[in-house]
């Protein structure tokens, strides 16, 4: 292929080079270069997976031999000025050597040793400290150290770790395989473009944006998403890129649609009535399929089946060229219903099916089965079977697909409004982002005021002035023509669905309704109110908000103190509450810091379990160190003690490098509190929408569906998802608005076919379907010739099929999972 | 005497779409045994048991004519298990034909006599079977007049179309082809509903008329009171029933309208019969 | 005449006469020895006809299915949680019923009496807790506690749990030790006579569904088994067929189903069906802490969730 | 007559248990080749009637798979499929039907080494029971 | 006809004999129940017993029969082509029959084998059956055959009448067949013919005497059929029917059968199942339409059927030999024979009469 050089003109451009992961070969104490049984995380990766060099089976490079004991070494290229020049902490390495820790005794078996050898735990993302616990749990183990060196043992392929352990002794290991938890960083060629468009770098020359523009880079017009703009994980790169398209849209928003082209719609041929006549399509996968089923065979027995009147085998059936031939076998066979024999329907069907709609049939005439995934890749060694398996399984989709009828899909036309629930940071940057963009959006605030807990913060960890941004925000809201803001105001009830809902607020005893397409839940979350450190007993025992507070007053008391201790973690990563709040330790070590800046000679004294000031927010630790802010690790089941005695109070920890009790009289005690949430089931249920255990929302995926719910419609955002800092808040509210406009920008929907009905004679009236639908779709007829029968609204129907299976009467079906249309599998097996 | 119900193998020779929305199908089979046709010897108004293995029995009444050789056929409208089925099947198939059953229209009293022959919607088989057999150069003449008002809801949904036009440009029957209603502006026949192209069409009776009327329950409510204005007794007005069967020979007990058995001592009956027994049907 | 007959008979008369109620169920005296039979009275003075006796063995609610009309019906124990049932799952409303509530002292066992004799039964009369039997030539008095039917004896809502009127005194509610016992039995049997137990049980069974329509709980318009597309299960006698009916018939139930032994009553094979029901009240019970119809306001377990549910042997 | 291939039918959720067969596959587990796989929407669709079909229609053994109670893809079908599937079990227990051959599990869909796991656990208590004999339909 | 002695010490003998060359049917005691089944060896009828649960006439008319069958399975030969299952014809002896039940086969005859069509199945099988009776001395509480065409010493339907002696059986040979049947035991202790036929007659009076519950039919013929059917009864009589099937699967004169296909594999079976009026399926058209859908429509046209459509189309009086199960089983006490007298003794223009009274 030949350069070619393309001029396009664009009116915004969002940055995502993303990083490189870093390269250990420099580092001559690891033998990375040296040895081949110590590899990168990345390479590890590799070695874990069924399409790497060992087929995912687990062995030393070296000799192939299968290992017993593994070690990670974390923070290798990261939260190193030493050996090299990343100062930042790389955010996502801590959780990842835990999940290669966990698969790799899952595919060795528990005997295999994993040891992660470590600075301080950082998980703390959504869920992560669970899989921290439950890693632990599995035998992973976890060293608190910095490695000092790695030596091959001569005549052995095993290694050798030396490292120093807490006390301060030395030990020696021996391992199998070293697995470097390599850090992220940009490339040279990214930092020589961002000098070329002129944006400023940070420390870490990740691109620099402001807390409260997180996705703006310093030229405007640039935007920025993905680890570009700091190290970050999955979600929330998704996140960015959401909120960097969605900034990106509201610039442009005067320009949507301008330059859309429609493709033509094939015609619909009418089917019914016609006999079935169909057509299998068997994928050979490469070889991934054919290297171990017989596809000729399954194809000449699919031939046989009764309906078939078209069989064949293609070396890929989902490349480009067999969609155009499978259109004109549609045609020239007059096939009126297909079987793709392939891999799994949960990614390839909708190609599938877009080809059916381009040879004229509807797409539900369609079904797959899945010969690769469900067998050759897990019967390799057995051919025959897994042949006659896939001779089954078409045999099955054969039998089922005779019984597919055309579906309709509903059409929603979509309401171009949207409600943001909440009026905090992440609501009001949800808000601003729809309303730019065009769109009018109604902020239900309970509180008098917008700004949420935000109010309550001093500064961010960049320094910036947040009272100042909030109100400036909040201003730019109530300014907004395309924004109504309901203060005072509570949510008494949602009825309606994705596209047209209709919310009743309550104001004072005032009640309206409003009427929106979408909803963005953006109900933030609480700081606990601590019920231990005796707070509440001493007005010098607060919470860092409470210490906030005494910042935004300019307290002149805290100029006077001498001595200052943070503690961290009260009520998170407790059982109770087994989450990291992850904002904390930013928090109290900016705060800190202000006190240092307050009084040089402070003592302050900060207790913590880990230290997770991920990504940049590592340097203000590095900081705090520097100024002689002490810091003591305590363990959870040790905490430390604070003890009121002749109006003194004083803090009792256990030193863990001398490991001695020790007593720190101090003036202040800040409780790093945990952020908790609403859990407010009866907004879960407005909108059916899942809380997890804690009592947070759960997205629709939590890697690749942070900003939204599965329910349609419905987007999520701030701390009601999980706690997050003011950068992160406002990124997430402004993907969540991002998202909802992929939706009401189509102004009308379809919704799928797959969806239950009742036969209103079969009927009994008995309420079961009513009971129990998650989403409410089914009803009683209040009139007409079915009064008191059930019907479903077939737009709210997920078609999950409770329904059917807990109607007594069989009056229910659901299409494309009916009875018949399993059964007729069922009886096919044999 | 033969295991009546054994049926004859038949083979698919044709199907054919009988209407526009393909809920009907005209099925033709030929017997796989030559001598079974002979045996399986019937008069208009007869029906036959479909019989499909594995899957069951349906009752259809004979669309074919007994002057028709070489073949029998049936229009088959897809409504229950068996005739969906049925509708799936493809040329070449083998199933069976249980029949014929039931009494058929009574030819030897209408020896002799003008027909009026009134069908709606799908219930015309039975009546192309009678019309191609009075039609018949053999027999037409041991009739009078025929005169036929068969209507359905459009074009499209006439059955036996082709037949049809060819009829109405015969002299020796009078056809009145109607539809509830159609946009098709070259559409050269009757619009109506069949009891008021009744009225409008057919002859005052006299004692030597006699009508047999075919079709859906409305539209035999509607078409009685027609007759009767235009003079017609019970006794003049035949009808064929239709009601849930199995056995088709008056054994298993679910067809009867008093003590007659619908698929024996029926399905054809006079209006005046009918009247004497409770309306089961 | 009894006093709960006169009771019952004074009731229906009255709300017929006042027109509170369009029509009255009930039972009249059966035509044999040992029966009764459902009746209804649409005038009062019909009202006389109406009985109560140890043989009104039947469950009313049966009889209110889909009615339109208002209506006054008499109800032991466990017919009135039938017609708790009946409510929330819209058979009938309670606005619609006027319950004459009867306290129960259990229906005796007609099968288990007979046992007794060699001769047929020409004659039972009932004096207090007694039971007046003629056989033959043959008279004996049976203390009626050791006769009854054994769903009687395992009930403790003998009390009507929802009615307007009562025809009688509440009783007091025996206390009973196991109430499951028979379920214990059999789930003490080893696989192979579980399997061989239900094979003998439901050998004889004609499909004539008697137990099904005797059932309050029946009231599909079209029974699984009747199903046609596709038609899953035959309806001949084939013990797989049969099994998959009692099997499906008995899950409909669980957790609706009051024990009051109506498809037994109706079984004319004396097949104790119940056998298959049992179990999964004892499920309900001990897993979900469940008994039917006792509240018109909570819908059957199956229509509701713990999310702390037992899950034992899901992997 | 060759021995009769065991076949076990495997009612799969399409979120959690399904994603976990694919992901077994792609991560090349290797199990027994005597399950067939039928995709449902959720484990909440599975009814009495499809179990005891399979067992009718010649199933050797069944098992269904959802995603883990408070995980549902419909935020419930799987809390009330629970209770079917707890009742159901022990009635056909009850009747003397060998539960060994009705399995459930809850396997999200990241969960490819707990499927891959228990697709050969439930094949391994199945496959030396031998070809079901309750519950058969046969012909008369 | 003649009439032999038959030892009852020597009975089980005559019938281990009589096993050598037929299919022996008989009452056997089946938990609370008396059914008749094949006799195995070893196994004899229960002659003790009062009236049978259900009717022997599932010797031949089984409730689930095959009757043809075929394989759809296309590379084999005749694939499609339904074809009648061999039955086992052997000759057969139902021992221990009543006599209400033997006379209920005559009636059922009329419906199976008739000028037009024979069902080979029914006719094959009851001439190859010899039906050797068992008179009921006692007959039981629900017994009212002797007002409805038949008694309990009837022998319409008989081969052999048996009369329970005490300690021995009279046997009074009504039919060739049935004389067949004695020679194959060697019965054959003759004994003094009037003497004999003296006591048969006298234990016939007796057992007669205890019935004690009849019907009245003899106004039913004229009646005329729409008047019945239009009769004000119907719905009261019908409130408490729950639409089992169980009155007619007792009936020893219910013939009424339903046919289904079974395809399990490539083997298709098709199957006879008794089937009943009594539930609304039975003549839903497929279209949903059903003449019959009302629970009143059915019990009406049970009543109408045994009582006066059958009547009206044999001329053999009804369609009931008063056995009585139908009355005992029916779980809601619908009782023929209160409904046959209502019928019986209906007269419109009373009726009428009575309500235009009312009215005014």
């Amino acid at each position: 292929m030949k350069d070619e050089v393309v001029e396009v003109e664009v009116g915004a451009m969002i940055l995502s080079p993303g990083f490189k992961p870093f390269d250990p070969s420099e580092f001559d104490n690891y033998q990375y270069a040296n040895h081949p049984n110590v590899m990168t995380a990345m390479e590890f990766e590799r070695l874990l997976s069924a399409s790497g060099p060992t087929e995912g089976h687990l062995v030393r490079l070296s000799d192939h031999k299968e290992p017993k004991k593994i070690a990670w070494f974390q923070c290798v290229g990261s939260r190193d000025m030493n050996k090299c020049d990343n100062k930042y902490c790389s955010s996502v390495c801590c959780m990842y050597a835990l999940k290669e820790a966990v698969i790799a005794k899952e595919h060795a078996g528990d005997d295999l040793d994993c040891t992660i050898f470590y600075m301080d735990m950082r998980t703390h993302g959504k869920d992560f400290e669970q899989s921290l616990n439950s890693a632990v749990d599995q035998g992973v183990r976890l060293v608190r150290s910095r490695i000092h060196s790695v030596e091959p043992i001569t005549g052995s392929d095993e290694l050798n770790i030396r490292y120093v352990t807490e006390d301060g002794n030395v030990a020696n290991e021996i391992f199998d395989i070293i697995v470097l938890s390599v850090g992220l960083e940009i490339t040279p060629k990214v930092m020589e473009l961002a000098d070329k468009i002129g944006i400023e770098l940070t420390d870490g020359n990740f691109a620099d944006t402001d807390s409260f523009a997180p996705v703006e880079t310093s030229r405007k017009g640039f935007f920025v998403c993905g680890a570009f703009q700091g190290p970050k994980d999955i979600p929330q790169s998704v996140v960015d890129s959401s909120a960097a398209a969605g900034e990106a849209s509201a610039l442009l928003s005067d320009a949507r649609n301008t330059l859309t082209l429609k493709p033509e719609p094939v015609p619909e041929i009418n089917i019914q009535g016609d006999r079935p006549r169909i057509g299998v399509f068997i994928c050979k996968c490469g070889s991934n399929i054919n290297g171990v089923v017989n596809v000729p065979d399954v194809s000449a027995y699919a031939a046989s089946l009764p309906c078939v009147e078209y069989a064949c085998d293609n070396l890929y059936t989902c490349s480009q060229d067999t969609q155009d031939s499978m259109t004109q076998i549609i045609k020239a066979n007059n096939l009126n219903r297909i079987v793709v024999a392939a891999c799994t329907p949960k990614t390839h069907e909708p190609l599938f099916q877009e080809t059916l709609m381009n040879a004229g049939l509807n797409k539900y005439l369609f079904e797959m089965t899945n010969i690769r995934n469900h067998a050759s890749w897990v019967h390799k060694d057995a051919p025959d079977l897994a042949t006659q398996k896939a001779k089954d399984l078409v045999r099955m989709s054969v039998a089922k697909v005779a019984l597919m009828e055309p579906l309709k899909e509903g059409t929603l036309t979509i309401n171009p409004a949207a409600m943001v629930v909440g009026g905090g940071l992440s609501g009001m940057a949800a808000a601003k982002n729809l309303a730019e963009q065009g769109y009018q959006v109604h902020v239900v605030e309970r509180q008098p005021r917008l700004g949420g807990q935000a109010n309550n913060l001093y500064q961010t960890f960049k320094g910036e002035d947040i009272q100042q941004e909030v109100s400036s925000l909040a201003q730019a809201i109530e300014e907004n023509e395309n924004i109504q803001v309901h203060l005072n105001t509570t949510l008494e009830n949602v009825e309606g669905f994705v596209g047209s809902f209709k919310s009743d607020l309550k104001c004072e005893s005032k009640t309206s309704t409003i009427e929106h397409g979408v909803a963005v839940i953006a109900t933030g979350a609480l700081p606990l109110e601590p019920s231990e450190y005796s707070y509440g007993q001493d007005n010098r025992i607060i919470t860092s908000l409470e210490l906030d507070q005494k910042f935004i007053a300019d307290d002149p008391g805290l100029k006077t103190m001498e001595s200052a201790v943070f503690i961290q973690c009260v009520g998170s990563r407790e059982p109770d509450r087994p989450y990291c709040s992850r904002v904390c330790c930013t928090h109290s070590i900016d705060n800190a810091l202000e006190l240092k800046k307050a009084n040089p000679d402070m003592h302050i004294y900060i207790l913590y379990r880990d230290i997770r000031t991920y990504g940049e927010r590592e340097y203000i630790y590095q900081e705090a160190r520097e100024k002689g802010i002490i810091f003591i690790r305590y363990s959870v089941d040790n905490k430390p003690k604070i003890r009121l005695k002749d109006d003194q109070v004083s803090v009792q920890v256990t030193d863990h490098i001398l490991n001695r009790p020790i007593e720190i009289r101090t003036d202040l005690v800040t409780l790093a509190t945990a952020i908790v949430p609403n859990k407010d089931e009866r907004l879960a249920n407005f909108f059916k929408v899942p809380l997890n255990e804690d009592g947070f929302f759960v997205e629709r995926h939590a890697k690749l569906g942070p900003s939204e719910f599965a329910t349609d419609g419905v987007f999520l955002c701030g701390l009601a998802h999980y706690p997050k800092p003011i950068d992160e808040a406002i990124a997430h509210g402004q993907a969540a608005a991002s998202r909802a406009v992929t939706l009401i920008a189509r102004k009308q929907i379809h919704t799928s076919g797959n969806v239950a009905y009742v036969n209103p004679v079969i009927c009994s009236s008995c309420g079961v379907c009513i009971s129990i639908c998650p989403y409410s779709a089914p009803s009683f007829e209040t009139e007409g010739k079915n009064q008191g029968k059930a019907s479903i609204n077939s737009v709210l129907c997920k078609g999950c099929g409770l329904c059917m299976a807990s109607c007594r009467s069989g009056a229910i079906h659901l299409n494309g999972f009916d009875f018949n249309q399993l059964f007729s599998q069922i009886t096919a097996i044999n | 005497m033969k295991n009546p119900y054994t049926p004859y193998p038949v083979k698919i020779d044709e199907i054919e779409i009988a209407t526009e929305d393909k809920s009907l199908k005209t099925f033709k089979f030929i017997f796989l045994n030559k001598e079974d046709e002979k045996k399986f010897s019937y008069q208009a108004g007869q029906f036959a048991e479909l019989s499909i293995p594995g899957v069951g029995e349906i009752p259809i009444g004979i669309a074919s004519s007994p002057v028709e050789k070489g073949f029998v056929k049936f229009t088959v409208f897809k409504t229950g298990v068996v005739t969906s089925h049925l509708h799936k099947m493809k040329t070449g198939d083998i199933m069976g034909i249980r029949g014929p059953l039931g009494n058929a229209f009574p030819w030897d009293n209408l020896q002799g006599k003008n027909l009026v022959i009134i069908g709606g919607g799908f219930a015309f088989t039975t009546l192309r079977s009678s019309i191609v057999f009075m039609l018949d150069p053999a027999n037409r003449s041991k009739f009078g007049n025929v005169d036929v008002v068969y209507g359905a809801r459009s074009p499209g949904m006439l059955l036996y179309r082709e037949e049809l036009f060819d009829w109405e440009k015969r002299a020796d029957i009078n056809m009145n082809i109607t539809v509830d209603s159609t946009d098709n502006p070259e559409w050269k026949y009757n619009t109506g509903f069949v009891p008021t192209i009744v009225e409008k069409k057919i002859p005052k009776a006299d004692k030597n008329t006699c009508a047999i009327v075919c079709g859906p329950p409305i539209m035999i409510k509607f078409t009685q009171p027609a007759l009767k204005s235009l003079g017609y007794h019970d006794d003049q007005i035949i009808m064929s029933l239709e009601n849930r069967m199995k056995c088709g020979i008056g054994m298993c007990g679910r067809c009867n309208i008093g003590k007659e058995l619908v698929c024996k001592d029926g399905p054809v009956f006079t209006l005046e019969e009918l009247k004497q027994t409770p309306g089961e049907f | 005449m009894n006093m709960i007959t006169r009771n019952i008979q004074k009731h229906a008369a009255s709300l017929l006469k006042a027109e509170t109620v369009d029509v009255f169920i009930g039972f009249k005296a059966g035509s044999f020895p040992m029966s009764a039979a459902p009746v209804i009275i649409k005038n009062p003075e019909q009202a006389q006809a109406l009985i109560w006796d140890s043989n009104c063995r039947l469950n009313l609610a049966n009889y209110l299915t889909n009615r339109t009309d208002k209506i006054g019906i008499v109800a032991k124990g466990c017919d009135s949680r039938s017609i708790v049932n009946h409510i929330i799952e819209n058979k009938i409303t309670r606005d619609q019923l006027h319950i004459i509530g009867v306290p129960c002292s259990g229906m005796v066992d007609k099968t288990k009496i007979a046992s007794e004799f060699t001769d047929e039964i020409t004659e039972l009369r009932e004096q207090e807790d007694s039971l007046v039997i003629k056989a033959g030539s043959e008279t004996r008095i049976l203390a009626k506690g050791e006769f009854l039917r054994s769903n009687c004896l395992s009930c403790t809502h003998r009390n009507p749990v929802l009615y307007d009127q009562l025809a009688a005194d509440l009783v007091t509610e025996p206390v009973i030790e196991n109430q499951f016992a028979d379920v214990d039995k059999i789930e003490s049997l080893s696989r192979d006579e579980k399997w061989l137990y239900f094979d003998d049980l439901i050998q004889n069974c004609i499909r004539c569904y008697a137990c099904r329509n005797s059932c309050p709980l029946c009231f599909c318009p079209t029974c699984f088994v009747d199903e046609s597309n596709p038609q899953w299960v035959g309806k001949g006698i084939d013990s797989t067929d049969v099994r998959t009916f009692h099997f499906l018939r008995a899950y409909h139930c669980a957790g609706r189903c009051t024990d009051c032994g109506a498809c037994v009553e109706a079984c004319p094979m004396d097949i104790n069906v119940r056998d298959f029901t049992r179990k999964l009240n004892k499920d309900v019970l001990d897993m979900y802490g469940w008994e039917a119809g006792l509240d018109i306001k909570k819908r059957p377990p199956l229509d509701t969730f713990n999310p702390n549910d037992p899950d034992e042997y899901i992997k | 007559m060759a021995e009769k291939q065991i076949k076990i039918v495997a009612f799969l959720c399409n979120w959690c248990s399904y994603g976990a067969a694919d992901l077994a596959g792609v991560s090349r587990m290797q199990y027994s080749t005597d399950i067939r796989v039928i995709r449902v929407p959720c484990s909440g669709r599975i009814d009495a009637k499809l179990i005891l079909s399979a067992f009718r229609e010649g199933a050797d053994g069944v098992w269904v798979s959802g995603c883990h109670p408070g995980e549902c893809h419909y935020l419930e079908g799987n809390y009330y499929a629970r209770r079917k599937f707890i009742l159901m079990g022990n009635l056909m227990e009850h009747m003397g039907i060998d539960k060994d051959r009705l399995h459930f599990s809850w396997i999200s869909s990241a969960e490819a080494t707990k499927f891959a796991k228990v697709a050969q656990e439930v094949a391994d208590t199945i496959v030396p029971m031998g070809p079901s004999d309750r519950f058969v339909k046969r012909a008369v | 006809m003649e009439i032999i002695k038959i030892k009852k010490t020597a009975w089980p003998g005559g019938i281990d004999k009589a096993r050598e060359t037929y299919h022996l049917f008989g009452p056997v005691k089946d938990k609370s129940c008396h059914i008749f089944r094949p006799l195995e060896n070893n196994i004899y009828p229960d002659m003790e017993y009062t009236s049978s649960t259900l009717s022997p006439k599932s010797v031949l008319f089984p409730q689930t029969q095959k009757i043809l069958e075929t394989s759809v399975d296309e590379s084999e030969k005749n694939h499609h082509i339904l074809t009648p299952v061999k039955q086992d014809n052997t000759p057969k002896a139902v021992i221990g029959i009543r006599p209400c039940d033997a006379k209920a086969m005559q009636l059922v005859k009329l419906n199976f084998d008739t000028k037009d069509y024979r069902d080979p199945y029914w006719c094959d099988a009851y001439e190859s059956s010899t039906f050797i009776g068992l008179a009921a001395n006692t007959p039981s509480i629900f017994d009212f055959s002797t007002s409805a065409g038949s008694g309990p010493f009837e022998e319409d339907g008989l081969d052999v009448l048996l009369v329970d002696c005490k300690d021995h059986y009279l046997a009074k040979v009504i039919t060739e067949k049935g004389k067949s049947f004695l020679n194959t035991t060697g019965f054959n202790e003759s004994t003094d013919q009037n003497k004999a036929d003296q006591i048969i007659k006298d234990l016939k009076t007796c057992a007669e005497g205890i019935i004690n519950s009849s019907i009245r039919t003899e106004n039913l013929k004229e009646k005329t059929v729409l008047d019945l059917y239009n009769a004000p009864f119907w719905e009261d009589l019908a409130f408490s029917c729950i639409s089992c099937g169980t009155c007619a699967y007792v009936c020893p004169t219910c013939w009424c059968f339903d046919i289904q296909d079974e395809t399990r594999g490539s083997l298709v079976t098709r199957i006879r199942n008794w089937d009943t009026c009594m539930p609304p399926l039975f003549t839903q058209h497929a279209s949903g339409h059903n003449p019959r859908g009302e629970k009143t429509q059915r019990v009406r046209q049970r009543f109408m059927h045994k009582l006066k459509y059958f009547e009206d189309k044999y001329d053999q009086g009804i369609m009931c030999i008063g056995c009585g199960r139908c009355v005992e089983k029916c779980p809601v006490n619908i009782d023929i024979r209160d409904i046959c007298n209502l019928m019986n003794a209906y007269e419109p223009e009373k009726e009428s009469a009575v309500s235009k009274l009312r009215e005014k």
